[in-house]
């Protein structure tokens, strides 16, 4: 047993603060919300040359060898600073999956230029039925010589809009498949939704297009599998961001409660508010104790659908009580646009919502029990 | 025991229905409010015909543009109107919920003749003046300090989220005029007209609706605005709040009735787990219209309903909390989506109200200082 | 709109706190715990001769015309004083389907003896399935001649050891149908269960009783018809009784926040309790209003099915919330056998689990919304 | 980071669980636990076989009886013995805990061989000695009194809820040694031959297990007894509190066991609301046994894991609360059915722990003290 992060990961966690303080201060979270691609470029190839695009790839393809575990201390900083951009589909939803399933030729076309930061992705599975399983991808695809044409809506795709590729979910006969599409591909058209977080989330409306029979990922007609992985490892990576994004809310919540007077006291010294802030450290605590040991059973390359499950169930709840504690506690202050609790309010719900929220992944905790 | 209404209050509730339905500023008014602006021009005139049938005030004295009727029917008239105005309007408005109360309990005849018929008629409102940076829950801390100058008061300093300031014509004043242990003693009420020079008022965007800082410059409150007797004014506050908590749960009820109805056009109430959260939600809210409609029913007996309105307040917040949350998980993932974006549902309300609704567990008192006020003025637990 | 209880019905509160503070003081609720009958026939000959048994009889059948409100305002009080003993089953569980669906023979023969206290009857409708709907009843009724043969196992059955006649639910066929049955009839076999609450709760069996044709109430077939009825008058019962039971338990803990000393301080004027004794203030309040306007309903002979199950619903729920807090304020010392608390704290499961708990409700409820 | 077990400690752990498993005297403790009554003759049969292999204290030094293990293999074997010692030996037990843990930092020499080794071989046990009718949640305040004699220690006054006097050897007495603002500056801390004369000692029937009051007439304590220094006992007491607020988690993980296998047998898992119930204490039992486990980690690396031994203790006993709730809703209606009744499920286990584990939540310090705890020495909150 052991509940700390190792010296290296301590290190990319301290860095990572710094970069980030620096280099992604409120008032650019604040401006990334307001333009229109949602990211810097130039920030992009920075935390390209840090080696965080690269952070889970091998060497070989660029990358820095690293595991779920140093992932999770990048993503906590990530969470914090709340980060705008699309750093989770270029990464965790695209690389990873090519890094597992890709053949070496895929492998070998992306991995680099993603870890260069020279290629942005996003992932393209949701759709209009809002469902997470299988039977919710209705988009078609349509085998025609060495071609597939695509046609189907594809929702809330994150970035969708900056991507130079998608990796898209398709229903092929009775089986799915996952295709690597060119965000150039005729055919393809993509619509910026306007979200709560503010966050860059897009329609996808794919209208034949034209994808090469060699741009499938994994297997024709296996492509769930790996889905499931990717929501796996999307549910994990957002419950470390909302980790990250939940300290700072408790941080900032506790501090202006040591600095706020009502009542000739300050408002730290009333139990109410003691216990709140008491319930807000221990749902925090928890957070990332079942974050951290469905990042360490994936680090070790051990089965943790269970242990995923558990965490995204946990810390989406969690995080709309700490956010709401957060916002009783600041008072009307918290609710103008200028403070930053709103903004961890409204990016807390994207989280919570990403990759199913409680209900769905209690439902798969109760399959895993065997019930 | 009754719980049902009588037929004059059904009728009565009915004309003002049906007024509300088929009047075209009602829904332009309802599109102000959605936008988080308060009043706009359809407001002010949906106002002034509500006033005009004595709707906006309907238990005041008929001499001061009332009715005369029990406090029953002003619920009845504000529940109809909450539920067609939509979001904003939520209670009652700063000039007949507060300055109307006061003075008519408090106010001289001078300042009755003067405000209260043109407030009955809709043609004037009031921006609450009550909270400051270190002002909130502690509302007795106030510090924006107004002097006796012999002719005048001379009034210095700034109050924050004032509301309406940016379209209310008066300003409903807490002011210090005594430096004074404990702090409340030393409270007055004004009324301030905004156009007063050295008034500065300053937009603030909150999450979902707009509001305003304003500061005060040496600015000359004329004597006859002070309102009820010097250093009274807490007193004054604390028992028109009692008025300003008076929530409706029309609007709040109209959502669930929104949900309820997506839920079984979308399939989700086959759910079972959505049809516990929405049964619970109905349970809820059948608690909530109750503890709302306790108020009126006390008050028209003379009884003062403190810690009532304090457990109506804190019963209404969290259920909002509740209905909202409900209705994201039921609408995921779209609820996340604005009004104006594609693909939004129900007309992105959830998405607004997930944000705006914020504002009903802090204003007119926080959660936790209603539930002080339940513990020590309904069971008597000791302060300290 | 109002929220109050008329003059009788205040009155008739007043005396039935006098009469059962003084006759059933919380030394008589012990006693009757270890009793084995559980009631005194003493005590209750007393409340038939207040009318109590036939508060919602008509005065034809020796009763005194009340209404569901009256019994809410009685209920209340038994409820407060924990009173033990057999006078829901004998009367609104039984008295009630006599008097709305027996013939008028039936109406003769049980509701004076009832209302003057000489008959004791209880309700067999929960079976080994432990549901409350139809689909739970497997007993059998099996015609021969004029009679019937029931066979079966009815569980939970309250007082079923002192009663003189049971109403009880059989399947005939597809339907089913409700018996009035003596209980010395031959097959018919009872034993009492030990339970949380010490309330006398029995296994009864029946092994081909003998039922006259005659004494089916209702119609052959329909008699589910009335068992929902009594259930829904059952449920709004147990929520008098519980309100009565939790306004005790709000008032007994605050009492004792006034008395208690710690930290030099009375317990109440600590903030954490003093939000705990408001929340169970709101509950409490909640508990009331939810019931009364669900009984006021039922007295008015409106449609009520909504009402009640909404009522059941939040009062069962509620009732866990405020005796679980009463246990926390008062601290160890409720825990022991000597103090009232832990009576309330028992009593009050078994009223949550009788007619259907929180969930069993919220389900009719979500169906009565068109869900 | 490490989620699991060394194959030394998972060694560690099995050899206790097969132990445990295959002990005929172990299943008798088990029942006697069970009773609610604390030790009986089987139980120290089992505590001595149990000592004489080091498991009782396998983190104190070898000298005393220990195996000079790291803390963490003194939670695995506690999880084990919880396992199956079943209910009532939850945590830690006083002559273990609380006299081990002060003794070994500060008790003398002599103290130290004439008591550490006879518990740590299951010998004696220890009755806590802390709460009065007036002293519960403010231990400081307690005020049985040990006056100087200049021989010896004259001790008078009474205790509540000393639930092993009825079976232990000695009394771990917390008394006040001078009276003195603030009071918690007073205290000393005393091990009392239960059999000393002037000592009465009442039972107290509470919810699902038997305790005690207890009444010192006068009783002589000689000099010896004093446990490090006079006056310092509260800090001692604080000290050693974070060892008795070590919860393990398997006793209760082993009801939701039972229970979830309960749910497959009966066909209730069928029930989605039934299904996210038992998901969801899946996973807070989870995050619980984290919990758990962070505290002998903590104590490896030098830690004093104060605020979060409080954490563990809040979070465990309102699990407990839901645990034992979803089970009565599982089991509806049989929950209520006592172990000897016909019908009972699962033994009756859950109609028991209904009651029962209400304790949880206030002794060993109440939920709400643990919440300022956290607040005050974990988050910095201002005491006033």
């Amino acid at each position: 047993m052991d509940f700390s992060f190792n010296e290296e990961q301590e290190m990319l966690r301290k860095s990572a603060r710094q970069f980030l303080e620096d280099e992604c201060p409120k008032k650019f979270v604040r401006d990334m919300e307001e333009d229109e691609k949602g990211y810097s470029p130039e920030l992009w190839k920075r935390m390209a040359e840090l080696g965080w695009m690269g952070l889970l790839l091998p060497e070989e393809y660029g990358g820095l060898g690293g595991n779920f575990l140093d992932l999770t201390a990048l993503l906590e900083e990530m969470g914090r600073a709340l980060l705008p951009g699309p750093f989770l589909p270029t990464t965790v939803y695209s690389s990873l999956p090519i890094l597992h399933y890709g053949t070496e030729e895929q492998k070998r076309e992306f991995l680099p230029k993603i870890a260069e930061g020279k290629l942005i992705m996003t992932l393209a599975i949701t759709e209009p039925s809002g469902r997470f399983d299988e039977a919710g991808i209705e988009t078609k695809a349509i085998r025609s010589n060495n071609d597939y044409l695509i046609t189907g809506t594809k929702l809330l795709v994150p970035d969708a809009h900056i991507a130079d590729w998608f990796l898209c979910a398709a229903k092929e006969g009775e089986g799915i498949t996952l295709f690597l599409i060119d965000a150039k591909t005729p055919g393809i058209n993509c619509t910026l939704l306007k979200t709560l977080a503010a966050d860059k989330q897009c329609e996808v409306i794919l209208d034949n297009a034209k994808v090469p029979a060699r741009n499938i990922l994994g297997k024709s007609g296996a492509g769930w599998e790996i889905a499931s992985k990717i929501e796996q490892w999307g549910a994990i990576a957002q419950c470390a961001l909302i980790s990250g994004c939940l300290q700072q809310v408790l941080e900032m919540t506790v501090d202006y409660t040591k600095e706020r007077m009502q009542f000739g006291k300050l408002i730290g010294s009333f139990q109410a508010i003691q216990h709140q802030c008491a319930d807000m450290a221990i749902d925090v605590d928890a957070v990332k104790f079942i974050t951290y040991e469905a990042a360490w059973k994936l680090s070790q390359k051990l089965p943790a659908t269970i242990e995923v499950s558990r965490a995204k169930a946990w810390t989406s709840d969690a995080s709309r009580r700490v956010c709401l504690t957060g916002h009783r506690i600041h008072g009307g202050l918290g609710l103008t646009e200028d403070h930053d609790m709103q903004l961890y309010f409204r990016r807390a719900k994207a989280m919570e919502l990403a990759f199913g929220d409680g209900d769905f992944h209690r439902e798969i905790v109760a399959k895993e029990l065997g019930l | 025991m009754d719980f049902g209404f009588s037929p004059e209050q059904e009728k009565f509730r009915q004309e003002i229905h049906e007024f509300l339905e088929n009047d075209a500023d009602a829904k332009g008014a309802k599109e102000e409010w959605a936008a988080g602006n308060g009043y706009g021009p359809h407001t002010w005139v949906i106002m002034k015909k509500l006033g005009a049938r004595g709707w906006l005030t309907p238990a005041w004295p008929k001499e001061y543009g009332g009715l005369g009727l029990p406090a029953m029917y002003r619920a009845l008239a504000m529940e109809e109107m909450d539920y067609f105005t939509g979001r904003g309007s939520r209670g009652v408005l700063c000039g007949i919920g507060m300055t109307g109360t006061v003075l008519l309990g408090h106010g001289s005849e001078e300042q009755k003749r003067e405000y209260l018929l043109r407030i009955s008629r809709g043609e004037i409102d009031f921006a609450l003046g009550y909270t400051e940076p270190e002002a909130g829950s502690d509302l007795a801390n106030l510090s924006i300090k107004a002097e006796d100058k012999g002719d005048y008061f001379l009034v210095n300093g700034q109050k924050m989220f004032n509301t309406a300031c940016h379209y209310a014509q008066y300003h409903w004043l807490g002011a210090r005029t005594q430096v004074v242990e404990p702090k409340y003693k030393g409270i007055s009420l004004f009324i301030v007209d905004l156009k007063t020079p050295g008034i500065t008022i300053i937009p603030i965007q909150a999450l979902g609706f707009k509001t305003n800082q304003i500061f005060y410059d040496n600015v000359k409150v004329p004597k006859n605005c002070l309102v009820g007797e010097l250093n009274r004014g807490f007193y004054y506050i604390m028992e028109a709040l009692d008025h300003e908590r008076t929530y409706t749960t029309s609007r709040l009820n109209g959502e669930l009735e929104k949900l309820i109805q997506y839920a079984k056009t979308s399939g989700k109430s086959k759910d079972p787990i959505i049809r516990q959260k929405l049964a619970q939600l109905s349970t809820e809210m059948e608690i909530a219209k109750l503890f709302a409609l306790r108020i009126p029913w006390m008050l028209d007996r003379g009884m003062r309903p403190t810690p009532e309105a304090a457990i109506l307040k804190v019963f209404y917040a969290e259920l909002q909390q509740r209905v909202i949350n409900t209705a994201q998980q039921i609408l995921s993932p779209y609820g996340q989506l604005k009004k104006d974006s594609k693909w939004a549902q129900l007309d992105g309300e959830f998405e607004l109200e997930y944000t705006a609704s914020l504002e009903g567990i802090i204003t007119r008192g926080t959660c936790e200082v209603m539930r002080n006020i339940i513990a020590l003025r309904k069971l008597g637990l000791p302060a300290r």
